[in-house]
C-alpha cells in the first residue's frame, strides 16, 4: 500500500462545491430539445389517409371521425387518435405522413390523475402543446416513401407527329412493379374515382405481378380497362396522397400495365364470366362506354341485352372522338369484343326515332338504358361562321377515325381548350399542318387533360391563351379563311368557378388560316323521345337529371353518360352504366320502386 | 466445457440460501442470484432471469422491416444504439443497401458517445458497489451531459431510434460539434478525478485486486468477450479485428491487461474511455459536413428483403454484440437472434466466479463483468 | 312616364311580356328539355316582375353605382331567331340579347331625362337588367362554352 | 490458415457438408447432418481454430416441418466465422448437447428447450424455467404460437379504442349504393 493510495481519494473534496446538475422540475422549466420527440401535433393539411396508423408498430393510432369535419373527395374526414398507453414516440408516423401534417412538439410532460386521459386526437383536440413551434419533424433529406414517379417510355415529339402510332409505350414489368411499389394503399382515391375502382388492390396485384387477380379486380367495376388504362381522366391521381410531396401514383398507367399483360383470349377463363340466361331483356341505346358498360354488367346477370348504335362501329366517343395515337383501335376493340363475346347483341347503323321508334323499345324491353352522349358540336354563333373553311372538331376527328381526309390544309387554327380541341390540333399536326390553338381563358384553365396540353405543345402546336373569336371573314383566297379575335382580360368568378374572360375591344387581331376548327363544346340530341314520355322526365339545362340508380321518371328508363352527368368523361359514363345495371336489376327483381 | 459447482448438502445446517435480486444486484438490471452461502462465503450460485423478458425476437417476426427499427433499442436499455446499428447493418446487408459515408460517420459518433455514456454509468456502478458512491454521483451527472447531446441529436435521451436501416434519421444539429467537444472536455477532466479518487484508492484496490479472477483458459470455453477478455490478456477487439463503420479510419489503442481480476477489468474500461474520447474528437473533426445521410429506400410500407441470412457484430462496452438475421423474401423477418455478451458473462461465467466469493463482493463482482440482463432475455 | 310608379308599371309590364315570350316559345318547343328550360326562363322573368312589384311597395332597387360585370358575350354573338327547334345555345343567346336590349333601353331613358329621381330609377332598372344579362352570359359560358 | 471453402472441403472428406454459402469475406454458412454435428464442432474447435461459440440458435421453418439450428463459430486468428446449420425434425426435436464443448451452450440449450421445445439430453438444468416462469402454452417461439391472439386473450384494450378504414368510411358516407353488387345469376 502506497501513501499516494491513501491520500489520493481525498481529491473528492475538489468537487464538493460544484453546482448540482439536477433540474428542479416542475419549478424550473426544462424544454425538450428542438427536435425532441414529444407529444403529437397535426395540422390542417391532414387528409386522413391513415398511413400513420398503418406504420404504427404499437397499434397506438386509430383513425376516427371528427365532429365538424366533412369527408370529401381527397379527405376521408378521419383523423389520427393517439393512445399514449401504447405509443412509444418512435415518430414513424411523422416520418411516413404523406402530407407532412403530422409532427411532434417538444412538450413532454402531461400530468393528470385520470389514467384514461392519455388518449387524444392530434390537431383537433385542444392540447396545451398545439402551438409549439419546436419538436420533431421529418428531415427534408430523409424519406421512407418514394416520391418520384417512374417515367414511361414515350415516342419523341418528332416521331409522334409523324403518324398515328400510340405515343405512350406502356410500362415494362419492372417499371410497373416499381411504380406500384410507391403506393401506400390508403384508398383515398377510391371515393374520387367515378367508378370507385379497387385502386389500391389492383396496384397491389401489379406489385405482386399477379395480373390475373388484377384483371378480376378491374372488371369488378370497369369493363373498359384497356381503354381507361390509356385515356382515363384519372381524377384519382388528383387526390393521390403521394402527390402532396411528389408525384401521384400513375394509377392510370398501372391499370394499363395489367391489361397489357393479359391476352384477350384469356379474359373469359380468368374472369370466369358465366352467363345464365334469366329470361328478361334489356335494351341499350348507344354503344359508347356507358351503354356497353351497362350491357356488360347486365349480361353478367343473365339479361338478354341488345344495344342500338347509330354509327357503324361501337365505342362512341372513344372511337370517333379519341384519336388512335392515344387509344389504338385494337385496344378499344379488346374491351368491346370481350363484352360482345358474352352475347351482347349490337345493332349498328340504327337510329332510334328514324329506324326504330323509341316507343317500340320502351314497350318491347323490360328496361331501357339510354346513353347517347353529346355528339352535337356547339356552334360558334359569331358572324361568318357558315364559311366553308370553318370545320367542327368532332367532324375532323370522326373523319380521321373513319379513314377520311378532313382536308385541314397546312395552316390551322383550333378554337377551344378541351380534349376535342387538343386532339383536333394534334391530328392536324399529324396531317402536316401548322397549328395554332386559340383559347378564351388561360392554359391552366383548359379543361383538357394536362398531358394532352403538354404533349400538344411538345408536338409543336402553338397555344394562344385569352383569345376570343369575334368574327369570321372571307380571306383573299377562297381556300382560306380569316378570323378576327380579341384579347381577353380574366376576371374572377365570385362563386368560385372558372375565371371568366372579358373581351378587350381595343386589342383585336386578324389572322388568316387554311381552316378553322371549332371545338368549343358539345350538346346532345334527344328529339327521338316522344313528348308523352318527355314530360315525365326531369331535365336541367341540356341534360337528364337521373334519380337514384340512374332511373328517370319513366321507371323503365335509366340514363347515363355525358348526357346525364356533368363530368362528361368515359369513366363516369362507365360507372353510370354499371350503376344503371345495378338499378335495372333491382327494378326488375322488385327491390327498386318504379 | 461445463463443470458443475460441487454439490452441497443443504440439510447439513451449515448452509444458508440467500437471494440477491431480482432488484438490481449492483446496477445492472433485473435478475437474481440464488446464492448458497456457508458463513459469508458463497459456495454455490444459480442465476435466474426472466424478469425482463419481452419476447423481442418473437415480436420482430410479426413486424415489417421498418417497424422493427423502433423496438430493437429496448433490448439493451443502458446502451440501446448498438441494437439500432446492428439491426440496420444486417438489414442493409441482406437488402443490398449501402448507407452513405456521412451516415457511417454519424453512426460511429453516435456509438462512441453511447459507449462513453454506458461506461460512465458502469464506472459509477463499480464505485458504488465498493462504497465509493461519490463517483456514482459524478459519473451519472456526466452521463446526463451526454444524454443531453443525444436529445438534441436524435430527439430522445435514451431510446434514440436514430440509426435506421439506410442511414440515420437526420443531420447533426447546428453547433453540435462545439457542444460535443465541450462535454468531452468535461468528461475527460472528470476521468482524471475518478482516477485519483477510485483507481488510486487504497480501499478500492484492496477489495478489487484478485477478486473474480478469470483464468485465460476459461475465456473461449465460456464465450467471454470484450473488456473481460482483454483484461485476461487477449488483444481482441472487433473495431480492430473486423472494422465496421469508419473504425479503420480512426486512430485508437487497443487496451489489454493481464491480471484478469476486477481491478484489471475496471482499469481496461477506464482506459477505453480515454480512447473513446480520442475517437470522438477525430469523428467530430473529420466527418463530412454535408452530403446524403440516407440511402435511397424503397417504399418501406411493403419492403421485402431478399431471402438470405447474415450475422453482423460490433464491439459494445461488454464485448461482442451481434445480430443474426434470417429472411425469407417476405415483408417480415423470418428470424432474428440477438447475441448479447451478457448472455454468457452473467450466467455461465457468473455462476462459476461467484463460488468462493465473499457475499459483500458479489455485487461488485457482478458489476465488474458489466452485464445487462435485458440483453439476455430479448 | 312622369312618375316613378309609371316607370315601374312600364317595367313590370315588360317583365310580364318577357315571361310570356318564353312560355309561348316553350309551348311550341318540340324538345323536352328546351320546354323545361324555357319555362325556367319564364319563371326567372316572373321573379324579376315580383321584385319590381315589391320595389313599388318600397323595396330598394340595385344601387346605380354598383358595378355589374359585363362579360360582353352578347356583344359578339350573332342574332338568332327564336324557332320551334330552338337549341339551348340559341335560347341563351336570345335571352341575353333581350336583357341587353332592356339594359340599353333603360340606360338611354336615364340619359334622356333630367329629373334626378326618375334618372335614378331608370339607372337602377338598367342595373337590374345588366344583372339578368350577366346571369344568362354566365350560363352560356358554363353550359355552351365548356371547352372554350 | 486455409481459406474457409478449402477448409470445409477438407472436412468434407469425413463429414457430409452441404449448402456451403459464403455470405461475406468473414462469414461462411454450411450444413451438416445432425449425427455428425457435434463431432464436427469438436474438430473445428480443436483442429481448425474455431474456438469461440458466438451463439447457438434455431430457425423455425414450419412450412417445411424442420427446425434449423445455427451454431455460430469464430476463429479469432483467422478472423473468420462459420455458421453451421443442422436440420432437426420439427416434431419431437432433439439434439445432442454441446455443454461439454462450451460452458455457455448449456444456457442456449435451456433457452431453446423452453422457447422451441427442442430437447438436449444431458444438458444441465435443461428443464428448469429460463425466462418463462409458469408458462402453460406451447413454446412461444414456435411459429404457430400467435402472440397477438395470446395478448388479446390475456389483456384488455383501453376503452374507447376503435378505428375506421379511410376507404370503407368514405364508401359508407359518400357512395353507399354504388357498391351493392347484386348476386350473380339474376333473379
Amino acid at each position: 500500500m502506497s501513501l499516494k493510495d491513501l491520500i489520493s481519494p481525498f481529491y473528492v473534496w475538489q468537487r464538493a462545491f460544484e453546482k448540482p446538475y439536477t433540474q428542479k422540475r416542475p419549478i424550473e422549466d426544462r424544454p425538450g430539445a428542438p427536435r425532441y420527440r414529444g407529444f403529437h401535433m397535426n395540422s390542417e393539411d391532414c387528409i386522413g389517409c391513415g398511413t400513420c396508423e398503418t406504420i404504427c408498430q404499437n397499434h397506438a393510432i386509430d383513425m376516427v371521425p371528427v365532429e365538424g369535419l366533412e369527408q370529401r373527395s381527397g379527405d376521408s374526414g378521419l383523423r389520427p387518435r393517439f393512445d399514449y398507453g401504447r405509443c412509444c414516440w418512435c415518430a414513424l408516423c411523422v416520418d411516413i405522413c404523406t402530407t407532412r401534417s403530422l409532427r411532434m412538439s417538444n412538450h413532454y410532460a402531461w400530468i393528470t390523475e385520470d389514467p384514461d386521459a392519455f388518449h387524444f386526437t392530434a390537431g383537433t383536440d385542444a392540447m396545451p402543446w398545439n402551438q409549439n413551434s419546436l419538436g420533431y419533424r421529418r428531415d427534408d433529406d430523409y424519406h421512407l416513401l418514394v416520391h418520384e414517379r417512374i417515367d414511361m417510355q414515350a415516342l419523341g415529339a418528332e416521331e409522334s407527329v409523324a403518324g398515328f402510332d400510340e405515343v405512350m409505350k406502356g410500362y415494362t414489368e419492372e417499371q410497373a412493379v416499381l411504380e406500384a411499389d410507391r403506393c401506400v394503399e390508403c384508398g383515398i382515391c377510391v371515393a374520387t374515382c367515378p367508378a370507385h375502382m379497387a385502386i389500391p388492390d389492383y396496384i397491389r396485384a401489379v406489385r405482386q405481378r399477379d395480373y390475373e387477380a388484377g384483371l378480376r379486380l378491374l372488371y369488378e367495376t370497369n369493363p373498359f380497362s384497356s381503354t381507361c388504362g390509356r385515356i382515363c381522366t384519372h381524377r384519382c391521381e388528383t387526390v393521390c396522397v403521394m402527390g402532396y410531396q411528389g408525384d401521384p401514383i400513375a394509377i392510370r398507367w398501372l391499370k394499363r400495365a395489367i391489361v397489357d399483360r393479359v391476352p384477350a383470349e384469356r379474359y373469359r377463363e380468368i374472369l370466369g364470366d358465366e352467363v345464365v340466361e334469366n329470361g328478361r331483356k334489356v335494351g341499350v341505346i348507344g354503344a359508347g362506354p356507358g351503354g356497353m358498360s351497362a350491357a356488360y354488367y347486365l349480361r353478367r346477370q343473365g339479361y338478354a341485352v341488345t344495344v342500338y348504335e347509330s354509327q357503324a362501329r361501337a365505342g362512341g366517343m372513344l372511337r370517333y372522338g379519341v384519336p388512335s395515337y392515344r387509344l389504338p383501335d385494337d385496344q378499344l376493340d379488346k374491351d368491346l369484343e370481350y363484352i360482345r363475346s358474352l352475347g351482347v347483341e349490337v345493332k349498328f347503323n340504327t337510329h332510334i326515332g328514324r329506324d326504330v321508334p323509341f316507343r317500340q323499345l320502351i314497350e318491347d324491353y323490360d328496361a331501357l338504358f339510354l346513353a347517347v352522349g353529346l355528339n352535337q358540336p356547339s356552334a360558334l354563333r359569331i358572324q361568318g361562321e357558315e364559311h366553308p373553311r370553318v370545320l367542327s372538331g368532332l367532324q375532323v376527328l370522326d373523319d380521321v377515325a373513319s379513314g377520311r381526309d378532313p382536308g385541314v390544309g397546312s395552316k390551322v387554327a383550333v378554337i377551344g381548350g378541351g380534349n376535342v380541341a387538343m386532339d383536333a390540333a394534334r391530328v392536324s399536326r399529324r396531317l402536316g399542318a401548322d397549328v395554332t390553338v386559340l383559347y378564351r381563358r388561360r392554359i391552366e384553365d383548359m379543361p383538357a387533360d394536362p398531358e394532352e396540353i403538354h404533349e400538344s405543345q411538345a408536338e409543336g402546336c402553338k397555344l394562344v391563351q385569352q383569345a376570343i373569336p369575334v368574327e369570321i371573314k372571307n380571306a383573299a383566297s377562297t381556300s382560306q379563311v380569316t378570323i378576327v379575335w380579341g384579347e381577353a382580360e380574366m376576371i374572377a368568378d365570385d362563386k368560385g368557378g372558372r375565371p371568366r374572360p372579358v373581351l378587350q375591344e381595343d386589342r383585336m387581331h386578324e389572322e388568316t388560316y387554311d381552316c378553322i376548327i371549332a371545338a368549343i363544346g358539345q350538346g346532345g340530341q334527344l328529339d327521338f323521345i316522344p313528348a308523352e314520355y318527355r314530360d315525365r322526365i326531369e331535365f336541367k339545362w341540356n341534360k337528364f337529371v337521373p334519380g337514384e340508380y340512374q332511373q328517370t321518371g319513366l321507371p323503365k328508363l335509366f340514363v347515363g353518360g355525358d348526357i346525364a352527368n356533368s363530368r362528361a368523361d368515359a369513366i363516369s359514363a362507365i360507372e353510370d352504366g354499371h350503376h344503371a345495371a345495378r338499378g335495372i336489376h333491382r327494378f326488375l327483381t322488385g327491390t327498386l320502386d318504379g | 466445457m461445463f463443470e458443475p459447482n460441487p454439490p452441497v448438502d443443504l440439510s447439513s445446517g451449515k448452509y444458508l440460501k440467500l437471494w440477491q435480486g431480482p432488484q438490481h444486484p449492483g446496477i445492472t438490471g433485473n435478475m437474481s442470484l440464488e446464492l448458497t452461502t456457508c458463513g459469508d462465503e458463497v459456495v454455490d450460485c444459480k442465476t435466474h432471469v426472466g424478469y425482463l423478458h419481452r419476447g423481442f425476437e418473437k415480436l420482430m417476426e410479426r413486424r415489417t422491416f421498418i417497424q422493427n427499427f423502433p423496438i430493437v433499442c429496448r433490448i439493451a436499455v443502458p446502451e440501446p444504439t448498438f441494437n439500432e446499428y446492428l439491426y440496420a447493418a444486417v438489414v442493409e446487408e441482406l437488402a443490398g443497401i449501402q448507407s452513405p459515408e456521412r451516415a457511417e460517420w454519424i453512426r460511429t459518433l453516435n456509438l462512441e458517445l453511447m459507449r462513453l455514456a454506458s461506461y460512465l454509468m458502469w464506472l459509477g456502478g463499480i464505485g458504488a458497489a465498493f462504497g465509493q458512491s461519490t463517483v456514482y454521483q459524478w459519473t451519472v451527472t456526466h452521463r446526463d451531459y451526454i444524454l443531453d447531446l443525444f436529445e438534441e441529436m436524435t430527439g430522445a435521451r435514451v431510446y434514440h431510434m436514430y440509426i435506421v436501416p439506410g442511414g440515420v434519421r437526420g443531420r447533426l444539429p447546428e453547433g453540435f460539434e462545439g457542444r460535443c467537444h465541450e462535454v468531452l472536455n468535461r468528461v475527460e477532466k472528470l476521468l482524471r478525478d475518478v482516477e485519483k479518487v477510485l483507481f488510486n484508492n487504497v480501499v478500492f484496490k484492496a477489495r478489487t485486486k484478485g477478486l473474480g479472477h478469470i483464468p485465460r483458459e476459461m475465456v473461449d470455453p465460456y464465450g467471454i468477450t470484450g473488456p473481460n477478455q482483454r483484461a485476461a490478456g487477449f488483444a481482441r477487439d472487433l473495431r480492430k479485428d473486423a472494422p465496421y463503420l469508419v473504425y479503420d479510419q480512426l486512430e485508437f489503442d487497443l487496451i489489454t491487461a493481464t491480471e484478469s481480476d476486477t481491478y484489471a477489468r475496471a482499469w481496461v474500461r477506464y482506459q477505453e474511455m480515454h480512447q473513446g474520447i480520442r475517437m470522438l474528437r477525430q469523428c467530430l473533426d473529420r466527418m463530412p459536413k454535408d452530403g446524403p445521410f440516407q440511402a435511397r429506400m424503397p417504399n418501406v410500407l411493403h419492403w421485402q428483403v431478399p431471402a438470405g441470412e447474415t450475422y453482423a457484430k460490433a464491439e459494445c462496452t461488454r464485448g461482442e454484440y451481434g445480430y443474426y438475421l434470417v429472411t425469407d423474401g417476405s415483408e417480415y423477418v423470418r428470424r432474428v437472434h440477438v447475441r448479447g455478451p451478457s448472455y454468457t458473462h452473467a450466467i455461465a461465467l457468473m455462476e462459476k466466479l461467484a463460488v468462493g466469493t465473499n457475499i459483500a463482493d458479489i455485487a461488485g463482482l457482478m458489476v465488474s463483468l458489466h452485464t445487462y440482463p435485458p440483453e439476455i432475455e430479448r | 312616364m312622369h312618375t316613378v310608379d309609371e316607370i315601374l308599371d312600364f317595367a313590370i309590364e315588360r317583365e310580364q311580356q318577357a315571361a310570356d315570350f318564353y312560355s309561348n316559345l316553350a309551348e311550341r318547343a318540340n324538345s323536352a328539355w328546351m320546354k323545361e328550360m324555357l319555362l325556367g326562363f319564364s319563371k326567372e322573368e316572373m321573379r324579376h316582375k315580383g321584385k319590381l312589384k315589391s320595389v313599388k311597395l318600397g323595396d330598394r332597387l340595385l344601387n346605380a353605382d354598383q358595378h355589374v360585370q359585363d362579360l360582353k358575350i352578347a356583344d359578339y354573338l350573332v342574332d338568332v331567331e327564336p324557332a320551334e327547334d330552338i337549341s339551348l345555345q340559341d335560347a341563351l343567346i336570345v335571352a341575353m340579347k333581350r336583357e341587353k336590349a332592356a339594359y340599353r333601353l333603360y340606360s338611354d331613358m336615364a340619359r334622356a331625362i333630367d329629373d334626378p329621381e326618375l334618372k335614378t330609377m331608370f339607372l337602377g332598372l338598367a342595373q337590374e337588367e345588366a344583372k339578368h344579362k350577366l346571369y344568362f352570359e354566365v350560363q352560356y359560358d358554363d353550359q355552351i362554352m365548356r371547352d372554350n | 490458415m486455409a481459406n474457409p471453402i478449402e477448409l470445409l472441403q477438407r472436412f468434407g472428406k469425413n463429414f457430409a457438408i452441404s449448402e456451403i454459402h459464403e455470405q461475406k469475406a468473414d462469414l461462411t454458412f454450411f450444413k451438416v447432418p445432425k449425427e455428425q454435428a457435434v463431432r464436427l464442432l469438436r474438430e473445428l474447435r480443436d483442429d481448425a481454430g474455431y474456438t469461440h461459440l458466438a451463439f447457438l440458435t434455431n430457425i423455425d421453418w414450419i412450412e417445411k416441418g424442420i427446425f434449423t439450428l445455427t451454431y455460430m463459430l469464430h476463429n479469432y486468428d483467422a478472423r473468420h466465422s462459420l455458421g453451421m446449420h443442422v436440420d432437426l425434425e420439427r416434431d419431437n426435436a432433439e439434439m445432442q448437447s454441446i455443454h461439454g464443448l462450451w460452458a455457455q451452450a448449456a444456457t442456449y440449450q435451456r433457452e431453446l428447450r423452453e422457447m422451441y421445445g427442442i430437447r438436449f439430453p444431458g444438458s444441465p438444468r435443461l428443464d428448469e424455467d429460463f425466462c418463462l416462469e409458469g408458462w402453460d402454452q406451447i413454446p412461444p417461439m414456435r411459429k404457430e404460437f400467435d402472440t397477438a391472439a395470446f395478448s388479446l386473450e390475456r389483456f384488455y384494450s383501453r376503452e374507447g379504442r376503435g378505428t375506421e378504414d379511410p376507404r370503407e368510411h368514405m364508401k359508407g358516407l359518400l357512395y353507399p349504393t354504388h357498391t351493392d353488387e347484386p348476386s350473380s345469376g339474376g333473379q
